[in-house]
């Protein structure tokens, strides 16, 4: 069972890796596309971190759905629409909800991926956040499948989502800016599949 | 970091704010979301087209504002696409009830925030057809890639389909006059320096005191090869005859459609350059390469576009797409007839762009 | 050195060959000597206005050239003055009869250059006058220098006189109205980084990375004196004051007497600005520094202004006059009058400016 | 007695002189000016040995004054009308003649130095190359009226005009471009002074 205090301490959580980690991303950023994907990623959970507590005693559905709309209207470039796509498909799961069952939450991740999927017509080992969003989401879905515990399939996805962003590494880019690059995009880790594998290890890490 | 600046986060907001106080004839600015809008707007039975992508290229859509030509401009963070908020607010103050043509680069993230705004102001009930610009040659292929990045054509797009908006062309007859535009355009760039955005702080790329990139975009990203510095002429010639002899190009861009009510995929195919065909030639500067150099490689190009029969009907030289203060230009050959030609002659009055009024 | 140019010496013969095939309508060009008229010269019973000075400063004087601003501009070597034989030639061709009024920076070199190429003009029947611009408020004294440099208000006193020439003003009369445009016009400059000359290659001078110029004239040459680097309000506060607080500034220009035909020294003192004047404020980019920067600085400029009882009635921003790929700026305030603002909105048709046609 | 052969001499001496010493011009102007002396010079004088070879035959008036408006129409810039009238006014002396006494040496360069003074209004100690010319032509005079040779008089002005160029090291600039630095034009070397040296220099060795 995941309760909404956590759901708002993942949210926290994330702000504060982001805002750590930014130089991070936007080196990797730099490599195959414009140096900007953790100034991106930090000037919306910044926005977040400040609307947050305007939401905090609604629902989970609302307050994903905050986030969401923050995401939306402060992030820009490929990574605002993508991963505000994936809060407002995952805050619709959660709508009027206090609380999340593991089977809400493997739900919601898979909604929210599937979001990502739809506006961004990206496919596995396009060299993008799918390629951790993904497998994560398979592997969360088999881990409670063979009847492991909400952490274990937790587990599990940060476990696979984290092989996905490494394996990012040797792929051509077949979207967003990397793309452009071809074969000079192999050897460099993908930054929006970090900020994904990010994103879960905290939820991972908020759970705990 | 050495620029002209207060805090790189107030770059944005500091450079609207000039701009207001300076060009008050032409634009309004607003700001949270920010956007440029033509200081008249919104001008009754015209469609009103709406455009913009991340800062750092000015002065581009910015510059693009006002009488034949741009209704409203939605600048971004730099080099970064601009939020969905942006262009609907700027819809709903420009919208006549003619309904608003989204004139939309073809990079992930603008597409991805121009449908989300699309899908906002059609739920408010404005009208809006978005229409992708992809006319860079340095992309090859269009099925392992994002597609061609839309680059130099898009500001020739923006007076053309701004003097057609001007001339009463309804909403669909603009959406496929800039169709037309877009398929009938070519770029292709390169950069001899990287750039520096103030949010970053440091060069994007390191390129060698011998080294270029060739096949670059606009956004401080490397290009498709790097090459040994050459001449301005060896380069021009490389850049022109990339566009000259590129072949038919076929991609899918996704339009909605106003049937359905869905977005949907259309194939479209632009057909190569022939001998006899009259062009537009525009020589971009990418902002840091002076005026000269620029005619420089005009005149190469002048001289390689009779070689190859196309006849040069109208031309621009300057630096109107930038990268910051990157070295380094473009060429964008737009095939034209005599519809384009006229409408490319109608009176515009912006801050980049003034004549026939 | 990275520059899009083929070999050194010929970018300014390269640049005119572009600038020819791209502006048939507006302007002709001439080699050797070299100069840029209007395509329709000369203008009967019109006083032909003729400028120019090193090459380097694109798009200055050469984008200048055409109806309603100069009849001819001659460019010289990068950042060297041009030498008499063109300012002879074009005076040739330019001239109606009613007389060419040579346009002088107070630079050592275009002086003496265009002294002796009056003194040429006369010896084969031209009336010709020469008036200096000496506008640039970091020389401080006149009388331990070579005296202010001229910098933007050249532009402006173009574009006015220009306009004036047009409105069938006679030799004298434009002559007085230059120098009224000089007397009230200021300007300051500084650079963040150094510019390198095709010809050296080089960087003409070192500028630490927390390092900035201050009182930099616009050929590269060191300034006034080396700050560290401050904030772009910082900036545009120190060069604002200097131009608002500087005092009446006494010098003493050589100028032909046409009755006692000699060059003959005369004292010229420009009052100070003051709370209430209206003012045309003009900033400057110096070739590498992005648009946005530019309306950063004006946008601080005109707060000032506000602060200090200068009315801006006019603006003019861009990279009007550069020094190659130099980051930086100036400021140019020009007190207007009712005339200098009929003559500034005249109808203009340049490279560089058109507006009213 | 000087000859025609020793005036063409000189002229095609100071252009290789130049070609040598054209980036030390350079730099010296990269200092205090504009970083083109040394290039402007040697446009002028590579344009000059174009042209002489058409009036090696004609009288040294003729030989100086085609110096004169070859350097006028190519060099620009301060140098260009500066030595462009030196060579102007020195012509003049030197009109009809084949070949010069010391006297008329003398007065040839007086001739050239008051035309630069003339055209540049720049007074001794400005920091200009009347520095290195003003005192060699007095050197010269003054030797010549102690009845010292030709030769002897030349070695005189060429040691005063070295003199005046190193005495232009500390002096704050006058006129010319380096005026506009003040006092920051202090501790370094006149670029003008250092071409008028060379020049009277070579004339020397030309002669001798
Ligand atoms: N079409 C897409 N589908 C899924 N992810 C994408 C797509 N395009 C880009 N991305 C992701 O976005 C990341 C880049 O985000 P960011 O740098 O913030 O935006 P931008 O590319 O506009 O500068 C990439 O690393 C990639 O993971
Ligand atoms: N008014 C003047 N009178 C005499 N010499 C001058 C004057 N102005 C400049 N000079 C000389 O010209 C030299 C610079 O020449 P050059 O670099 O070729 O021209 P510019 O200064 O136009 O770039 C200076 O070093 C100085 O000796
Ligand atoms: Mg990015
Ligand atoms: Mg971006
Ligand atoms: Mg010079
Ligand atoms: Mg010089």
């Amino acid at each position: 069972m995941l309760e909404k205090k956590q759901i708002i301490d993942w949210i926290d959580n994330f702000t504060a890796v982001i805002a750590e980690k930014k130089d991070y991303l936007t080196e990797l950023d730099a490599a195959i596309g414009d140096a900007d994907h953790g100034i991106n990623m930090n000037r919306g959970f910044q926005k977040v971190s400040e609307k947050l507590p305007t939401v905090i005693d609604r629902d989970i559905g609302t307050i994903l759905k905050t986030v969401s709309m923050t995401l939306i209207s402060t992030v820009g470039g490929a990574s605002g629409p993508l991963y505000g796509t994936f809060f407002l498909k995952a805050s619709a799961v959660a709508a009027q909800k206090e609380e999340l069952t593991p089977e809400e939450l493997v739900q919601l991740l898979q909604a929210g991926l599937e979001g990502v999927m739809y506006r961004g017509k990206a496919q596995l080992e396009d060299k993008t956040m799918i390629d951790a969003l993904s497998p994560a989401v398979d592997a969360f879905k088999q881990s409670l499948a063979n009847n492991n515990s909400e952490l274990e399939g937790l587990q599990k996805a940060v476990d696979a989502a984290e092989e996905g962003m490494k394996k990012t590494i040797p792929l051509i880019a077949r979207k967003g800016r990397a793309s452009y690059l071809g074969e000079r995009s192999m050897g460099h880790q993908d930054p929006g599949a970090t900020s994904s594998y990010l994103m879960l290890k905290t939820l991972l890490e908020s759970v705990r | 970091m050495k620029k002209l600046i207060n805090n790189p986060e107030d770059v944005v907001r500091e450079n609207l704010a000039g701009m207001a106080v300076a060009h008050p004839d032409i634009i309004k600015v607003h700001f949270e979301p920010n956007f440029i809008y033509r200081a008249d707007a919104p001008i009754q039975d015209k469609v009103a087209i709406v455009s913009g992508s991340g800062s750092g290229h000015e002065p581009l859509y910015n510059g693009c504002v006002g009488y034949g030509m741009l209704d409203a401009a939605c600048p971004g963070e730099v080099f970064t696409a601009p939020t969905p908020d942006q262009m609907l607010e700027a819809a709903k103050i420009v919208n006549s009830g003619s309904g608003v043509l989204y004139l939309v680069n073809n990079y992930s993230g603008d597409v991805m925030n121009y449908e989300m705004a699309a899908e906002l102001a059609m739920s408010e009930g404005i009208r809006v057809l978005n229409i992708i610009i992809d006319d860079d040659v340095a992309v090859k292929d269009s099925l392992y890639t994002q597609g061609r990045r839309g680059v130099g054509t898009s500001v020739l797009a923006a007076k053309i389909c701004g003097a057609a908006a001007e001339a009463k062309y309804d909403l669909k007859q603009i959406a496929e006059l800039t169709r037309k535009v877009n398929l009938n355009g070519r770029s292709m760039g390169m950069a001899l320096t990287s750039c520096i955005t103030p949010q970053k702080g440091t060069p994007l790329f390191d390129l060698g005191d011998n080294e270029i990139e060739f096949g670059i975009g606009i956004h401080g990203e490397p290009g498709r090869e790097r090459l040994p510095l050459k001449t301005a002429d060896e380069i021009t010639e490389m850049m022109a005859l990339s566009i000259i002899e590129d072949s038919a190009y076929k991609r899918v861009l996704r339009e909605w459609d106003e049937d359905k009510e869905e977005w949907t995929d259309i194939e479209l195919i632009d057909p190569p350059l022939a001998s006899g065909d009259s062009v537009l030639a525009f020589v971009n500067g990418m902002g840091g390469t002076p005026l000269p150099e620029l005619y420089i490689v005009y005149r190469k190009l002048a001289e390689i576009c009779e070689k190859k029969g196309l006849k040069i009907v109208r031309n621009l030289v300057g630096s109107y797409i930038t990268s910051l203060e990157m070295q380094g230009c473009s060429i964008t050959l737009l095939k034209m007839d005599d519809e384009l030609i006229k409408l490319w002659d109608a009176p515009v009055n912006t801050v980049s762009f003034r004549w026939g009024m």
